[in-house]
């Protein structure tokens, strides 16, 4: 197991930003989701789209050049490119649910081998809403869950999710810091392995039934 | 020929108990701060707000939570505001979770005269619950319902004498559907311009959409 | 009878244009209905909608000063006055649809006491498709009808459509050279009256029952 | 960076028989006139369109009615081009009339995502036959399905090299809709810009969705 969860995050997030083609429209969600976007590979254009109304966003401002009219859909302040455009609610989430977004790139509570993600409420204890996570799941082209392997060492890949779930049967691949999950018509699949784990390491964390690749690679990273 | 600006005490006339009021704006970017002002300030009570979250304690459409002014919410996000989470639990706040892009749309059919849409989102989830299903094409969709309300609140960067509006960068994000889907409709204007200063392709709603401009009295 | 056609439409234009309040948002058909623009009262201001995707219309340019994309929904070309602005197809519908347009004012092929409107096809005769009238009529707070009250000696105004509907129970309003009626729950109600007809006139020309209304008033125009 | 711009041959190369194809403008004002040309100088043939209107035989859309290359037609208003007429008459050309409104928010579903809508408009004519009718709240409306296509064709008037639409005046109607309902997209340009001449809130269709543009060859 990598005990450094940033060490972890980080692994993460530089291989989810390997999956992306040039001038792909991709959406990335609050916390590690985001930290995707600092790992794009030199020459890929991505073109990030953020659901409160942007596309072409870029990196947070330089100090002093803040603008509190230029925000994410977590609040921050950002910056749009030149490329970059503005538009409403409507038109952000047309984009997402008709199929126009090429990847969608979301964190998980849990997440199953039928695809199903749990992501936005823990009844009784944490109720903070779906925003606009349910569209993004069923409306992107790809759905990538960014998540680590285990929380308190408690596996996060299941055989079937018990939380209330964001959407059923919509994951197209499942990215942990021990290796790369795809799901398919029949079951998951695990089609890549850190260099630093082992398939008995990655069975002995998941609750979920998978059959091992037989083009297992290993996780470039 | 357009006479639409009005002050705080015109505002404050057109508050009341039990209002369905539409806030626009997203985690507090594009919120009327001034009219949320003045909606404290009164004894507007037990009010039902559709906003697209309940943003913070300080900032936004949640200061209405804060001043627990609000009986019922209704919106897709409310994980900023600790306090919208509490007085749920306490249950002093009925909140109702509706994800982002059908929000967006229910408000969308009321304001176009659509009696509902077909969206996949929320199939197979707590969000059926209630709600027809409908099945085209072999696709499972649910059929969501307009949501309209008594007042629109919402918040303008750039708007002329006649009601048309521009709003900048990301401080669209509702305000242009929350104002077609009210009878009463509210621009807190950061800025007034005169008829003809604003490029008519700019435009995003058209004047007869406004009833009322309120000059806003935030930096 | 008013034999001259030119003259009958003129009445009925400027009855109609006596109808709107200042800043009222309104929709003028192709044809007669155009004609109501000519005939707005002095100091009241009506807002004109035109579903390709204006509001503040203007009348048309002046010799030189034609713009080729600036059209109006019968394709002549137009102008926009200072408070215009354009918008797409979707936005003019859902401002049609939406009850945000204060009256819309049409022609008719046949129109009947229940209010029901027959306005876009003759079938075997004549198809030109019904265009934007059937989202107009059913979404527009107030319908009136402008019509000559006889085609070729023929009612126009019948107990019921004959030909295909445009909308059923939407009429509010019907204009003719020969007086106004209003359609009520409890049926057509002639309320006004041309100064040079009379209702014994207006019974042997019209189909559809109606009551005379006790306030009958003559019809200024 | 972005590689979008296409010749007369590569548009030519995009097109097939038996094609579905969306075409921007509103009785020929905002429609791409070279495009049609280059269709009309190919030989696709038994084409379906769907376009608001079939405009007049020698001008927009209505020029692909004239040419014989379409078999079907779905549109609101055939009224201005008589040769849609005569060729429905003799059995040439299949038209199914829509609606403007349900035309408008068809084409809105499919490139939204949406299953349907329900819509007051056609209820109780001839409109209604063949769909499922749904009560809400009392009142009657149709179910109207999602109209996509394999190839929109769109004109642009300022279009800068990502792909950034803005649409002058009038040109707009359809064409912004048109824009997200097919998965091939070329916009005709009436001028391509550098990267960073747009206002970046007066985009009207964002650049994701144009898959190519081709530079207009009329005035």
């Amino acid at each position: 197991m990598i005990e450094d969860i940033e060490l972890a995050k980080k692994i993460i997030a530089k291989r989810i930003a390997r999956e992306f083609k040039n001038n792909q429209l991709v959406n990335l969600g609050i916390g590690l989701p985001t930290l995707v976007a600092n790992y794009i590979p030199d020459g890929v254009n991505v073109i990030l789209q953020s659901e409160n109304g942007i596309i072409g966003m870029g990196p947070a401002p330089e100090p002093g050049k803040e603008n509190p009219e230029i925000t994410n859909a977590g609040s921050a302040l950002v910056t749009v490119l030149p490329y970059g455009c503005y538009f409403d609610s409507a038109m952000s989430f047309a984009l997402i649910r008709g199929k126009h977004v090429e990847y969608t790139v979301l964190g998980a509570l849990e997440v199953d081998q039928e695809g199903s993600l749990a992501s936005w409420i823990i009844p009784g204890k944490k109720v903070p809403g779906m925003g606009g996570a349910m569209d993004l799941v069923v409306g992107a082209k790809n759905v990538i869950i960014s998540t680590l392997h285990t929380e308190r060492g408690k596996p996060k890949i299941l055989k079937k999710c018990r939380l209330p779930l964001t959407a059923r049967h919509v994951v197209n691949m499942i990215v942990s810091e021990l290796g790369v999950f795809r799901v398919t018509p029949g079951g998951l699949a695990l089609i890549e392995i850190n260099k630093d784990s082992s398939v008995d390491e990655i069975r002995a964390n998941t609750e979920a039934e998978f059959i091992v690749s037989d083009h297992l690679k290993t996780m470039e990273i | 020929m357009f006479d639409k600006i009005i002050s705080r005490d015109d505002f404050s006339g057109m508050l009341k108990d039990d209002m369905v009021i539409m806030v626009g704006g997203f985690l507090g970017c594009g919120t009327p701060e001034t009219l949320i002002d003045i909606i404290i300030a009164s004894a507007a009570k037990n009010l039902t707000l559709i906003c697209n979250d309940t943003s913070f304690v300080d900032r936004g459409v949640g200061r209405l939570v804060a001043s627990r002014q609000a009986a019922k919410v209704i919106t897709s996000h409310i994980g900023t505001n600790p306090e919208t989470g509490r007085q749920m639990v306490d249950g002093t706040l009925a909140v109702e979770l509706v994800p982002q892009g059908t929000l967006v749309e229910r408000v969308r059919c009321a304001g176009a005269g659509l009696g509902g849409v077909l969206t996949p989102t929320g199939v197979g989830t707590v969000v059926e619950e209630g709600k027809q299903k409908i099945t085209v094409d072999g696709h499972e969709y649910l059929l969501e319902l307009p949501l309209r309300a008594d007042l629109a609140i919402i918040s303008g960067s750039t708007v002329d004498k006649a009601g048309n509006v521009v709003y900048n960068a990301t401080t669209r994000n509702f305000n242009p559907l929350m104002a077609m889907a009210a009878p009463v409709v509210v621009v807190e204007a950061k800025e007034v311009v005169e008829i003809g200063q604003i490029m008519p392709e700019l435009v995003m709603t058209p004047s007869p959409l406004v009833t009322h401009i309120f000059k806003s009295e935030k930096r």
